[in-house]
């Protein structure tokens, strides 16, 4: 049995935030799933969201804003053991973070993409994020959005995310059985959080969701692409779909389709990587190079 | 000691590196010393480039204005080079003779008989005219044609049918081509050597230290070594990785380094200044990555195939607030052989990044080296722990040596936080405390004491000569300096090569010398700043060349003669 | 009548580069629409591809790798009486510039996108470009390449982008046809050009896309959307034809939608912006500044 | 001279700062100097924070270890600040009384009879504790209580119920509260003062050169001037837009500069380090934009929302390859203002980046300045060409002064092609001719010595006091250094404001001092080595500080003391 998940550091975050229910459903995700805590690593950027690192009991990476996706993709291609999760801010993931957002979509990576989606930027008092819709002008704001949002289900699914999900922090328990549906997706699986900041944005509060927020399943949606013809087929209604923003807001799997993970295709390269861990495969004997290099120099005389 | 300047001249992506390649490995198998350099335009086909090849019966390390042998693709070539080829020289063209330098080669009656031969149209064979150039060299130089198209034959071991037609148009040439004078040389001694350029020599150093992990993104001159790599990765369990970006890169290198692997990046100046908000975390967080740093003419995107030493200072300051890095300069490709493994032993063992600075011409210059000795290699991971279990466990513990023991995932109880926030011991960022703060300032910033501490003095400089003054450099400059004191012994040479933290007792005890000058390839003379600041050395003259190209031997004998006399020597070579 | 839109600066493309073909297209288009040459500002990344603001005789900025369009954006948005092209490689678009391919959706400022797309890092000597599809390796690769390629109009839909076009450099009357319906277009407009690179890659060549192209337009696609309700129900059908790659490739426009553009929101907040041009309204009367700061100043005491 | 020193201090979000703005601006209203500074978490809500407020009848221009008054906001603040009150001091609190300093105050009384007199829930009124407070400070400093109500009701002049309830709680508080002692400050003399923080003079000073174009990332503390600037962006025609990362935010300044606007970003460490490939191009191509550099605790991401003057070192070498950029730091608010203002004029004539260095403890402490004198504000814009038409234009003119001409799209005829890669005078690149190229570098470089001659000494540098000693400091330490010299007649102090290019020759005249001492908010005391470097001048102590809190005036002072007989002091208060 794991050790408890979660860390004895107090959290600091602003009472009610949406923040807790996302980490109650990661760590009550973790259990369920019974994955041994040293076998678990999980990122963050920099925000208020990505201080979770620092409130579960695995192997955490504190990174940089925006980079928490960058380096989960290298913790699991190091070590595919792994059971890698990365968390994000809606500012991480899809304002300075955009450029990984895209090329992970290129790689699968067997992992887990959770983005904490606020509309705003919470650690740095409230500016606009990414995903604030336009014309919107939380408390916070100087002067109103005049950018259109990014839409993170639509752009996933043109990036090639093989798991595509939407759930919300004020529902834990959908909220954790997406996270272990998106664990046990073989492939890179993003679920975007809804989660009201409650300091900073107060428009896109918990009244707000509780009203429109509908579980796609509930209403028939089968996101799951068996073959490629269908994944493409598939991928245009699962657009539609996302475009749903108003009254009601769909919630749940958009698409869900197994191929070739980047550690199987990785491993086309490299002889080696499926049978052994590279972590624990030696480099030296006693400090003596496993490598011989003597070929490489012959070739160059 | 008698030498032989080779220049290969013509449009880019004729084939001229072809040439001047084949050239250096038949000389270079004949146990000759050859030192070869590329003058290549940031394009891909068309525009003027060149390549030099200097072969010699003793040891070279630098090319020579001088050209004894001229190969003229085009008549731009001529135009542009004729006046550097030596009085006695030869001018090797399709053209009509200006002087008695003028070597007129048949190429179309070479290419046809042979064409003729093998029941080929000429148009296939015309890329082949680079091959009768460097026949009549061999002509010129009396190589056994043989040895030439054992090359050739090697070159194309995949593709035997052109090897059979280039080595017909060797035949061929040296049949029919009349050469009237000639060029002896001693007989070559060194035999065994490697012809290598540092792109390989790091690429090899890094497979010996136990490379897992490398990411990079394509830059001039730097991915020449991840390219190498690619084609050995399978064989010898490396993961290269092409990101997105060079932001992605390091970050991706830095997670795999925290995640167990020896972990490393290569890039250029464009690329490592998108680098810098990550060293300055790998700082903080402690971690061992590797930077290898090929400099280019800079500022932006500079001249991008151009040589320059320009960003030493930039490498030793670059981040935002402060941390400990190392910064080594190899100035040799066996320097970077070696250095790149010991890289990542002052990485791991030191928890810190390190840079390993190269540049242009070290990358794409290849010489001849003695092969590396591999018996002395050790690896040293340091404080790794990579099973297992443990206990109590805290990634940034205070410990005696100022080195905190390291997990990484897998390891039962090891749980870590790794944090570029500043952070106490357990990893966690939320005190704030103020007196935390300066104990883990001083946890970090104290490993550059300890580091000036334990390094041998061979990493932190090297010494040559017996002269009364001194040259002071780093890097590439090297060879040419160590060709030209044979020239002026009244010089010595002092290679720095630990450049951060800086070696400054060491080098204080230096300021005894007559006069002291500095060389470098760059426009204000960054080493001296350096030596100002860190060892109280003004020098009396700053030697600098920043006009994209290398160093020539004549140039820098020069520079140093002027350099009695004034405060700052341009070197304007091209 | 503008002058030649051409500089007298010779062009270093590889012989037969598919880059002249955007090169003529281009200066035709110009040409066509008769913009004075003063009035046309063209950016470029860095690449073979990005070398073009050197041959086009207008205000040229040369920027750096990837940043092609947010230079771009920032000159339209200083001075909105320009018409303004950023032209950049698949690396540069794609790449390491794709927080700014994604972001630019969300302004819609109102510029054309010319993205000179040949599967490979022509510049840096061939290696495969986030275009290069899956499993391939044109003969400048060390290894296959196991990433899985970007869709560009798949990424420009999902990202805002309100007129996404293929079109294909050696036909150059449909690729100067598109320039021009890109220019003319009010609003954010990108052209994903095929560009054979004859160097580097073996694969995607002239002969693969003759016998491939096909113009969506010919086969009746409208891409034009009246309004929001038919822009979003086009999204899904230019998604699902976005997906075609393989013995048919579409080219042509995937859609068209014109709504409010960059500029005329930033006139929402700031009320001299539509009048006035900010280059040319002075800031300053024989030194002295024209903004008064007094009443900021008596604000603080 | 008599000095009141207030501390405000509870959980963040609490609204501590309603609390020291309120007292701040009261104060100064009545005549008073008024220095006041944030000690604030990297988070939203619930962490210790704390506010200190100085009130002086005289100049003050730094904070005082010493506490009169201490607004104890919840138990922890009890705890943590008591030990720092004097002994006669006050301690106001809800809690049991400890010693004679501690104030009760029946907090839930007060609101409750507020609460049944406008007929309200006890709930509604809790926010107003602070209000409560600051009314017992009211009371024990003698404020009329008015002029406590005039600021309250300025501040929510959109929402007069609020102002009504909050100043009902002061009428309240001072008529059941009871003081049995008191402070007596002399009466206030300065009227008419600002109080401002560095972030509001930059954005004001910005307004004045005619800033066109500002982008942004967020990040603290550089934000604040954005949003600032937002507020006013349509009243002063500012376009300002918060882009997708700081490389946009860069990138879109210099293409806004490059198309005829003023343009500006402000950041901090981590988003100048994504700025800086950048940073390089706009050397190259001779762009003139303008950075503000708020710099915070480091490395990395560090400790966000506290100070620090680590970045000095890097931010003068930023960028790979060599060009030329100006590094100004004014040290105050006042200077913040024309800096900001001079920074554009700079910029303009001299066509490249200019960085200016500010930092979080100037962004976040307000003080009082007298207001911005405007008259001798005086806009220069170079050789720019917005309009008309040019003939045979070059944007990279050989010029004699080194400055090309400069036009902006619309100007006919004068098309240019800006480029980061080494260019000919028409902007084109294609020559790599290695004699352009050295014309080029100094070109671009040889401005340096141009600024150097042109700059008037008050930018370079400003000296203060009579001692024989020197300190040297540059940026914010000023305000605690001139209050220390008042105790310690036997230094002066030297500011140094221009860092790059470095003005030698001024500089090394101050070499005669008997002992010269530096002051700064790093760990290595960067200015030592960048005195050392530039001027050969070898300070005999280095007084660092880099706990992430500003230097305290009796700090300082005892410092200074130590700094006789140790090469590195370093000051810890908190
Ligand atoms: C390179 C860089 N730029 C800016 C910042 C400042 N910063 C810290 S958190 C943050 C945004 C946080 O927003 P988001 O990612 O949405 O997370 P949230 O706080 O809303 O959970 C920013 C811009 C930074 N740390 N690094
Ligand atoms: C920051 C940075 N990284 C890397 C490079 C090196 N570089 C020059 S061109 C290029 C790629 C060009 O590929 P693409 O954008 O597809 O243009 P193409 O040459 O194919 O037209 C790269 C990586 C650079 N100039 N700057
Ligand atoms: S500011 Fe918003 S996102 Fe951040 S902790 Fe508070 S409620 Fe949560
Ligand atoms: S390398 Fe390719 S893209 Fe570049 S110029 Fe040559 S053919 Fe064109
Ligand atoms: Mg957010
Ligand atoms: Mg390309």
């Amino acid at each position: 049995m794991p050790n408890s998940y979660r860390t004895n550091v107090e959290i600091d975050w602003c009472p009610g935030c949406g923040d807790f229910g996302i980490l109650n459903a990661l760590t009550l995700a973790l259990q369920e799933l019974k994955i041994p805590n040293e076998k678990v690593a999980l990122t963050g950027g920099i925000g208020c969201s990505s201080k979770i690192p620092h409130y579960v009991n695995v192997y955490a990476y504190h990174t940089l804003h925006g980079r928490s996706l960058a380096q989960a993709q290298a913790i699991k291609i190091a070590n595919p053991e792994l059971e890698v999760i990365a968390a994000a801010g809606d500012g991480d993931a899809l304002g300075i973070g955009t450029q990984h957002f895209v090329a992970a979509g290129r790689r699968n990576v067997d992992l887990t993409y959770l983005i904490f989606d606020n509309g705003v930027y919470g650690l740095t008092k409230g500016q606009a994020s990414p995903t604030l819709p336009y014309g919107e002008s939380p408390k916070s704001l100087q002067v109103e959005n005049i950018k259109d949002p990014v839409n993170p289900i639509f752009l996933a699914l043109a990036s090639g995310y093989t798991f595509v999900a939407r759930s919300y922090s004020y529902n834990i328990k959908h909220l954790k059985d997406t996270i272990i549906r998106a664990i046990k997706h073989k492939g890179l699986a993003l679920v975007d959080v809804m989660q009201p900041c409650v300091t900073y944005n107060n428009i896109n509060t918990k009244e707000y969701y509780d009203s429109r927020l509908y579980d796609l399943q509930k209403e028939g949606w089968d996101p799951v692409a068996k073959n490629e013809e269908e994944y493409k087929q598939k991928l245009g209604q699962a657009v539609i779909k996302s475009l749903e923003w108003g009254d009601r807001i769909p919630m749940g799997v958009f698409i869900e389709y197994e191929k070739e993970t980047y550690d199987e295709r990785l491993s086309k390269l490299l002889k080696n990587y499926k049978e052994k861990n590279f972590v624990t495969f030696p480099v030296h004997e006693n400090g003596k190079p496993v490598n011989d290099i003597t070929p490489l120099l012959e070739e160059l005389v | 000691m008698k030498d032989l300047n080779l220049m290969v001249a013509g449009p880019q992506g004729s084939g001229i590196n072809f040439t001047s390649d084949t050239f250096s490995k038949v000389m270079a198998r004949l146990g000759y010393y050859v030192f070869s350099n590329a003058e290549l335009f940031s394009t891909i086909k068309g525009e003027h480039s060149y390549f030099r090849v200097r072969v010699s019966d003793e040891l070279i390390r630098s090319y020579s204005e001088r050209v004894d042998i001229l190969i003229a693709l085009d008549s731009k070539s001529i135009i542009l080079h004729k006046d550097e080829v030596d009085g006695n020289g030869f001018i090797i063209t399709e053209e009509k003779p200006l002087d008695s330098r003028f070597v007129q080669v048949e190429y179309n009656k070479i290419l046809q008989n042979v064409a003729n031969k093998y029941n080929k149209n000429l148009s296939e064979l015309s890329v082949m005219k680079n091959t009768i150039a460097l026949a009549v060299v061999g002509k010129i130089v009396s190589i056994p044609k043989e040895a030439i198209q054992k090359v050739i034959s090697e070159n194309f071991a995949k593709r035997p049918n052109i090897a059979q037609l280039n080595n017909a148009v060797v035949d061929e040439t040296y049949s029919i081509t009349k050469i009237d004078r000639s060029i002896s040389l001693p007989k070559g001694k060194a035999f065994g050597n490697m012809l290598i350029n540092s792109a390989e020599a790091v690429a090899i150093g890094k497979i010996a230290a136990g490379l897992r992990f490398q990411s990079y993104y394509p830059i001039t001159p730097a991915s020449d070594e991840s390219q190498y790599l690619e084609g050995v990765m399978s064989k010898y369990n490396v993961i290269v990785e092409q990101t997105e970006d060079e932001i992605a890169a390091i970050n991706m290198a830095i997670a795999a380094a925290n995640t167990g692997l020896r972990s490393a990046t290569s890039t250029s100046g464009p690329g490592f200044s998108l680098m810098v908000e990550a060293l300055s975390y790998a700082g903080m967080t402690e971690t061992p990555v590797v930077i290898f740093y090929y400099q280019r003419a800079g500022p932006s995107t500079g001249m991008p195939t151009r040589h320059e030493q320009g960003d030493l200072k930039f490498a030793i300051s670059a981040g935002h607030g402060e941390f400990p890095r190392i910064v080594i300069a190899p100035g040799d490709h066996e320097e970077a052989f070696y250095d790149a493994f010991e890289s990542f032993n002052l990485a791991e063992k030191y928890q810190l990044p390190v840079i390993v600075m190269l540049d242009k011409s070290m990358a794409m210059s290849n010489y001849t080296v003695p092969k590396f000795d591999t018996s002395k290699l050790k690896i040293d991971r340091g404080k790794l722990i990579l099973e297992g279990e443990v206990s109590n466990y805290k990634r940034y513990a205070f410990t005696e040596d100022g080195i905190s023991p390291r997990t990484v995932p897998g390891v039962k109880n090891g749980m870590f936080t790794i944090a570029g926030d500043e952070h106490e011991e357990d990893g966690h960022i939320f005190s704030e405390d103020p007196d935390n703060r300066i104990k883990m300032m001083d946890k970090r910033m104290g490993k550059l004491k300890k580091i000036l501490g334990d390094l041998p003095n061979e990493m932190k400089y090297k010494f040559y000569g017996n002269g009364d003054n001194l040259i002071i450099s780093w890097g590439s400059p090297k060879g040419a300096i160590l060709d030209a004191i044979r020239e002026r012994p009244e010089y010595s040479y002092l290679q720095l090569r630990l450049l951060h933290p800086f070696p400054a007792d060491e080098i204080k005890s230096f300021n005894k010398y007559k006069r002291i000058v500095t060389v470098e390839q760059n426009y204000s003379g960054q080493l001296g700043d350096i030596l100002k600041e860190n060892a109280g050395i003004d020098v009396s003259s700053r030697i600098v060349k920043f006009n994209g190209r290398p160093i020539a031997l004549e140039e820098l004998i020069e520079g140093l003669d002027k350099s009695k006399n004034e405060r700052r020597v341009v070197l304007t070579y091209a």
